[in-house]
């Protein structure tokens, strides 16, 4: 099948990588395969271990144990100026004694190209990030936070890398300047055609840019797959509660059904993809937006009596906070289905079996 | 609230006043007896006279000891600011497992009276049987100004992100690359600072030169044995030639650095 | 290697610039120079190892011939060439002068050059000449002057001045009552002293007011303000007191020898030369910080170059006789033991 | 694709040692090789000193024979109960205490100038306070000598208008004002230095919450700036301790303060050994003074975040 | 009409308020009226003046110009000490020395209250922020980012303040923890039924919790209302994009119809609410969820032609950005819609004129 178009290849590979200090282990046996190419975003709670993976595929730290390999290369100790990879930090770290153009023609500089060809180079990658000519000669202090933001990532570019990293670059960015920036980042990589690795804590930012997404989670890799995949088959609570809100109930078997643990009733439910068949309990996830309000009359394959206790307007959507027991789960409806005023009234919440996940408990 | 603040200001302000005009006006009497022609000083002055100034000036015996300040102090600058440089980054940058301890035994000789290391050191230099002189005394003065220099620079480091050189590190820099064009840059201002108190306070010193520098005499030496025997007004003239130096220092620094800064601004 | 170099531990007045700078510049020679006030510091100086540093050291008449020589910190000079010089000098210098020679009077050890009494120091303002020779020591023990004296920081000298006020002979050893007597008197008179402070805050305060008297100075000290005119300021030596032969005053004579420095320059000696010449002693009797009486001052070519205003701030009308009525300081034997009484009765002050 | 990784080691690998190795090396003790330098200038100029005067002071007394004799007669005679040396000890203490207690103080207002009140002058005004550092102590102090003496600057000056000036020169409190004039920036930086951790924000919640501004001071900035004062009250005690200018030049010796007793034993008592032990046994307070106020602080967070 | 809902008085009044430091003009003229009870957020961008409002209001800097009343007592000057007041500040100013329950405590101490008192009631307000009974004795140090967020709300609760604000508390924490304790907050609000002023950029924030939200930009209040009213009735450009990520064309008035003016092509317009009828241009403001892909047959007041380049998964919905001449165009459309893959075909955008809102050019 000459034709048929090969997988890409991984272009960096991870084998049981581990990394402790003293004893606390901060990276734990990770195997990932990078492909060439790719946008892969690394989610994961604070201190779940990713700017530590981070800065060992930089060439920052070395991993305790496993390997790393570049192109089949092992390249566990090749420090991090003589990898062809290069991070863009969370503070940036551009030189603040250095203009824009400096900066930008710094990776140059040290790597002896002559002036005039740097100064060519840095001004079209001024031009690449969007930013004015004239900003060549401007104190980097005195720039904006997006404007900071696209030098850094003209200086990786300068370095011209094979693999960008970048860890959290837009935490500190107010939203809708982020949400630019976003776009124009898929955009470089679109342009540049290079390897992205992109480090962040909010799963907004994860789903808008990557092709793949792999979730953290204390030191280990919980789950790799695509933002369709991550959203719709998280492989645990874990991964569907990062993913977004959502309601999750617990429920074991009872002969045929299962019952609900922590709110009452029988449900119908899929078992987890991939479980035994005698599994005893599972977590049910049920996103916002496929619960609904049961009008008497109307059915779904699950209900369950509640009480609304507060309403939320999400611009376009609204989100009902509904009391279950000692429960609160949340139902969101479009802003044309909402529900007339009236909170506190009792109601029916319902869902079906296909629209839930179950996941292991 | 808005008179209260006022008035506690105004209290700040009129306090500050005072202790800054307490502090100088010795310097100034010192400044007054140099300038009058009598041996004893009496207020008000009756004769003033730069006589005592032109003999200061003209004396090779000063010319020496001034000299020997300058070798001193120069020497120590140098000296204490590479090794503070040093010493700051252990003390402020990096995460090593004997930090916490380092910092508290580089702080120790600040917190040591003076008189007592001087004399400590006389007796290790006599007992190794080092001849002291101006070399014995610079070394004095680095035991007690590289502590302080550490701190000065130290505290410039603390305000420094190891992320610029990781990455410039991660840019292709060599070691050495990294050094000179993010770290020294960076920490200029902590360095200047630092070899201007290198330079000033060993001018000053006294207490460790008195003890350590064996034949050699240094400005303030010269000044406390002629003032115990000897005094002529010829000591308030040098002692205040010295204060105008160390203020004409401290003035050429700051010019200087706003100089620097107005051209980075420009 | 140090043909150039010259190192003097010495009182003050060696180590002016009017003293130094001609030799320096004669001799393109880098000469250092550091005064102390007191005779043991030098000393133990040297025994601490310093003896590689210096070349000449001038202390006070007892120590060269009773301690430094035995201890074998100087070394003599060559009588030949030095003798000659204390011909020159005035008479009670006569060679073989005793301070300058070894116990067994065959080295010559050191050359002579400033002298003279010390005793107090009074504002004849307030206390007159007469009333002060007159009534000697025990002003200091006069209730009604308390407050009114100063003391010259001089630790050692003091020592014998407290003797002396005690009514003891200082240079003997003292059994247990003297020395009781001693610390007695010590706290009496440190008690009652307005401050302890060196020559320039005596003469200050002198010339100033705050103190009509003070303890443990002489023409030396209190000659640099009777050069600035203060003639009612005058070192007193008393007609009487408890010294061998009934002497009221302590006199000191400066001996100045070559260090017994391994690698002595051979300066020291051409140093030792170049100060007995008239013009230089002249200078060095008029050194910054005090001016003294110089031993050259018996060569007619020196004396012709003091002037009258000179020679009265050295108090030289009365020079003679007040030489005649001191004995010559001498090493108290139990100095250790006196020492730490007074400094105990010192800190009682507080 | 997985098999070839797995060819290339097994497990925890530690390749051949190479360039990179070293640097990582070098990462890991950057620290320690970066203190070295001080530390061995402390080793040998200060550590090795204090040795020295350790051993001296077990030497026979009024000798030079260091490491040579041993004996316990220096501190057998300092610790006599006829010897009055614990006087001066007991002034020097007292002098400290009353010179760091005086400068909090004094410094308190000021450093809160330099952090609240001076602006874009505070860094003037803390040059006009470092300045004198620079400037020889013996000089200064003798200039309030000048100041304060009969006929001088203050004296002449309330003589022409028929007054006299106040007799204050040579008596104790002349001494405790010329340490607390000679040590006063060892406090203010410090304390400026406390106050500057005081957040801000805090202060504002404190008054926000109903607190009136000696509740604020006493419960918020003074105990929030305490690493600072504690610094600087350390400072200027240990400092004070070893003061001996100011009871020499300012104070006329009316006190005898224990520096001066050291130092007499050094020169008119020729008797190292003596002043050696008493030396130690100074070096000693403030050695265990200092290490324990050390043990409460930490100088990451009091250097650091300003 | 004795039974009639008495409208709930304004607690607090703002009349002309300014602020100026030196020149600039921090605060300029605000009129505002703050009803007893109400949740009111100030949302705008940073620099616009937030907290230099609030800070006002609080006590901490007084007007240069205006007057601030308090149930009609003017309390320009009165300090914050004595003010009925609370703020809890964006760094939540918990005093580091102190322990929890002490930090709690620290309002009645300060009052005179005795000690057993004041335990209790920090002991009450400490179950009251939902924090474990344990930690009335642990040092705020150790607590983590949320915890502190609830003791330093307890803090102000133990103040017992008729209006407390609140500056930007939750934006240096996590998004998940963000979302418990943004409803945690207004759950506080309505158990406590006091005037709560909160302060925040991200308006997603602002519409979860807010009875009302105001607008700032530089340093003017530009529009206040209930969060529907901000959606959907902006009054500016500023206010429809601060709202979230809109479209917006310029259109110019061409005889009875519209023009687009940088988008080629003719459009249905309701003109601004309240402008004058002869107006001649115009921002239509739409929201990505109100676009559509026209197949061919379907219809829409206007339709515009447009090329798919970027598409990202937000979840439950789908945004596309299309390129439009210049211009990037988004359109949000929920799972269930999506387009079939084949993202770069040229597609019809299509939205009705009452979806649209207009605003002033
Ligand atoms: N040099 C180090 N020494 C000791 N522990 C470390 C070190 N670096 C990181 N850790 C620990 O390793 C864990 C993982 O840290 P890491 O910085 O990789 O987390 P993260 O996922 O990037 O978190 P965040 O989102 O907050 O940046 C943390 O618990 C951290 O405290
Ligand atoms: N004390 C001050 N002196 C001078 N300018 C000030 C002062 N306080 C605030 N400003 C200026 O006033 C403007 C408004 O500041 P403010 O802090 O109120 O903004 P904000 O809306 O709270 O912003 P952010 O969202 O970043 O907190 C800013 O431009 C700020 O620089
Ligand atoms: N107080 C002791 C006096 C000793 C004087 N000897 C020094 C001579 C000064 N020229
Ligand atoms: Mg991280
Ligand atoms: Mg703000």
């Amino acid at each position: 099948m000459p034709d048929a178009p090969k997988p890409p290849l991984p272009i960096l590979q991870l084998v049981g990588v581990r990394k402790t200090f003293n004893d606390f282990v901060a990276v734990d046996r990770i195997d990932l395969d990078v492909l060439e190419g790719e946008f892969l975003t690394i989610v994961g709670p604070s201190g779940s271990g990713k700017t530590t993976l981070l800065r060992m595929l930089a060439g920052m730290d070395s991993p305790t144990e496993g390997n790393i390999t570049l192109r089949g290369q092992r390249i566990n100790d090749l420090p991090a100026n003589k990898r062809p990879t290069c991070l863009v930090f969370q503070s940036l770290a551009l030189f603040p004694h250095k203009t824009v153009g400096e900066n930008i023609e710094f990776p140059l500089k040290v790597r002896g190209v002559d002036a005039a060809t740097r100064r060519k180079r840095a001004k079209e990658l001024i031009a690449a990030v969007r930013l004015p000519e004239s900003y060549y000669s401007k104190s980097v202090t005195k720039c904006s936070g997006g404007e900071r933001q696209r030098v850094a990532i003209a200086r990786a570019l300068a370095y011209d890398p094979e693999v960008l990293f970048f860890d959290e670059p837009l935490s500190a960015i107010d939203y809708k300047l982020k949400k630019i920036l976003e776009k124009e980042l898929k955009d470089i990589h679109r342009e540049t055609g290079k390897t992205f690795i992109y480090i962040t804590h909010s799963l907004e930012e994860a789903m808008v840019m990557s092709d793949r997404i792999g979730v953290m989670r204390a030191g280990r890799l919980v789950q790799v797959g695509t933002p369709e995949q991550i959203y719709s088959a998280p492989v645990d609570r874990f991964v569907s509660e990062f993913v977004g809100e959502v309601n999750v109930i617990e429920v074991a078997r009872r002969g045929d059904g299962w019952t609900g643990v922590d709110v009452p009733g029988a449900f119908r439910v899929n078992p987890p993809a991939g479980a035994d068949a005698d599994i005893a309990s599972a977590f049910v996830v049920i996103r916002p937006e496929f619960m609904r309000f049961l009008t008497p009359g109307q059915t779904a394959d699950n209900a369950i009596q509640g009480q609304i206790y507060n309403e939320y307007s999400l611009g376009s959507r609204i989100q009902y906070q509904v009391r279950v027991g000692e429960k609160v789960m949340l139902v969101e409806l479009s802003r044309a289905n909402a529900l007339p005023p009236g909170a506190g009234s009792t109601v029916t919440l319902g869902w079906d079996a296909r629209d839930a996940i179950s996941v292991r408990a | 609230m808005q008179q209260e603040k006022k008035r506690t200001r105004f209290f700040i302000a009129i306090w500050t006043a005072i202790v800054v005009v307490a502090i100088y006006l010795p310097i100034v009497c010192g400044a007054l007896a140099s300038l009058s022609k009598g041996r004893y000083f009496g207020f008000p002055v009756r004769t003033f006279s730069f006589e005592w100034w032109q003999r200061t000036v003209d004396s090779i015996e000063i010319g020496m000891i001034v000299r020997n300040s300058v070798a001193v102090a120069a020497m120590v600058t140098v000296v204490s600011v590479i090794v503070a440089f040093c010493g700051a980054l252990a003390f402020a940058r990096y995460d090593w497992k004997g930090r916490r301890l380092f910092q508290k035994i580089v702080l120790l000789p600040i917190f040591f009276p003076q008189p007592v290391l001087g004399l400590a050191l006389l007796l290790w230099f006599s007992a190794l049987g080092i001849q002291t002189s101006w070399l014995t005394a610079a070394f004095a003065h680095l035991v007690w100004i590289v502590p302080v220099v550490t701190l000065v620079i130290a505290i410039q480091v603390y305000g420094f992100d190891p992320s610029l050189e990781e990455a410039a590190f991660d840019l292709g820099c060599s070691r050495v690359q990294v050094l000179r064009e993010v770290t020294l840059p960076l920490l200029w201002p902590g360095i200047w600072s630092g070899a201007l108190f290198a330079f000033l306070l060993s001018w000053g010193n006294f207490p460790l030169s008195l003890y350590t520098a064996g034949a050699d005499s240094t400005i303030p030496k010269w000044l406390y044995a002629k003032m115990v025997a000897g005094y002529t007004p010829m000591v308030p003239a040098l002692g205040t030639m010295s204060t105008l130096g160390a203020a004409a220092a401290l003035l050429g620094a700051g010019l200087v650095a706003m100089i620097i800064r107005r051209q980075r601004a420009a | 290697a140090r043909e150039k170099e010259l190192n003097i531990l010495c009182w003050e007045g060696y180590n002016s610039a009017q003293v130094l700078d001609p030799f320096r510049t004669e001799y393109g020679a880098t000469v250092k120079a550091e005064s102390l006030t007191n005779d043991p510091t030098m000393i133990n100086r040297l025994r601490a190892g310093e003896i590689n540093i210096w070349d000449l050291i001038n202390v006070n008449n007892p120590w060269a011939r009773k301690v430094m020589f035995p201890e074998k910190l100087i070394k003599p000079l060559p009588r030949a060439e030095f003798e000659p010089y204390f011909d020159k000098m005035l008479p009670m210098f006569k060679p073989p002068y005793k301070w300058a020679m070894d116990e067994s009077g065959t080295e010559l050890l050191g050359m002579c050059q400033r002298f003279g009494p010390y005793s107090f120091v009074v504002n004849t303002d307030k206390i007159s000449r007469d009333t002060a020779e007159k009534t000697g020591w025990d002003l200091f023990l006069d209730p009604a002057l308390a407050g009114k004296y100063g003391i010259l920081e001089s630790d050692d000298w003091n020592v014998f001045n407290i003797f002396v006020l005690a009514g003891i002979d200082p240079f003997k050893v003292h059994d247990e009552a003297e020395l009781a007597k001693f610390s007695e008197t010590a706290k009496t008179v440190f008690k009652n002293a307005k401050m302890i402070g060196d020559i320039a805050t005596m003469n200050q305060a002198l010339v100033s007011g705050e103190i009509d008297l003070h303890l443990t100075g002489g023409t030396y000290s209190v000659s640099p303000a009777r050069a600035d005119g203060y003639l009612n300021l005058r070192g007193i030596t008393p007609l009487k007191g408890p010294l061998p032969g009934g002497k009221g005053g302590i006199a000191w004579i400066e001996i100045t020898s070559t260090v017994n420095n391994p690698n002595l320059s051979p300066l020291a000696q051409t140093f030792l030369k170049y100060v007995q010449e008239p013009e230089v002693a002249h200078r060095v009797a008029f050194a910054e910080g005090t001016y003294n009486p110089v031993a050259q001052m018996g060569n007619p070519e020196c004396f012709k170059l003091f002037t009258k205003d000179e020679l009265e701030a050295i108090q030289w009308d009365s020079l003679d006789e007040e030489m005649a009525r001191s004995v010559e300081y001498d090493i108290v034997p139990d100095y250790d033991k006196a020492l730490d009484l007074m400094n105990a009765a010192k800190r009682l002050r507080g | 694709m997985s098999t070839a990784t797995d060819g290339v080691s097994a497990a925890p690998s530690r390749a051949a040692p190479s360039w990179l190795d070293r640097f990582h090396g070098f990462a890991l003790t950057a620290g320690a090789r970066c203190a070295l330098p001080v530390l061995v200038l402390l080793g040998i100029g200060f550590a090795a000193p204090l040795v020295a005067i350790f051993a001296y002071s077990f030497a026979t007394p009024r000798s030079f024979d260091v490491f040579r004799s041993f004996t316990l007669e220096n501190y057998a005679e300092l610790f006599d109960p006829s010897n009055t040396v614990w006087l001066s000890f007991l002034w020097s203490i007292g002098f400290a205490l009353a010179t760091c207690v005086i400068l909090a103080v004094v410094a308190y207002p000021i450093a809160y100038g330099l952090n609240r009140v001076f602006g874009r002058f505070a860094s003037i005004v803390s040059i006009l306070f470092v300045f004198p550092l620079f400037v020889s102590e013996n000089v200064r102090l003798y200039g309030w000598v000048l100041f304060f003496i009969k006929n001088g600057v203050l004296d002449g000056t309330l003589k022409l208008f028929g007054l006299s000036g106040p007799e204050v020169l040579y008596q104790p409190p002349m001494i405790l004002a010329g340490m607390v004039y000679t040590y006063l920036p060892f406090m203010l930086f410090p304390i400026t230095l406390g106050l500057a951790l005081v957040p801000r924000d805090c202060i504002d919640a404190a008054i926000d919450l109903g607190a009136s501004r000696l509740q604020v001071w006493r419960e918020i900035e003074l105990p929030l700036a305490m690493p600072g004062i504690l610094i600087g009250m350390l400072l200027t005690f240990v400092l004070g301790i070893g003061a001996v200018a100011e009871a020499k030049i300012l104070g006329g010796q009316s006190v005898i303060v224990i520096s001066h007793d050291i130092e007499i034993a050094f020169t008119y008592s020729q008797n190292w050994p003596l002043g050696s032990a008493l030396a130690v046994l100074v070096t000693l307070f403030i050695g265990v003074l200092t290490l324990a106020v050390f043990s409460k602080l930490d100088l990451d967070t009091l250097l650091g975040r300003r």
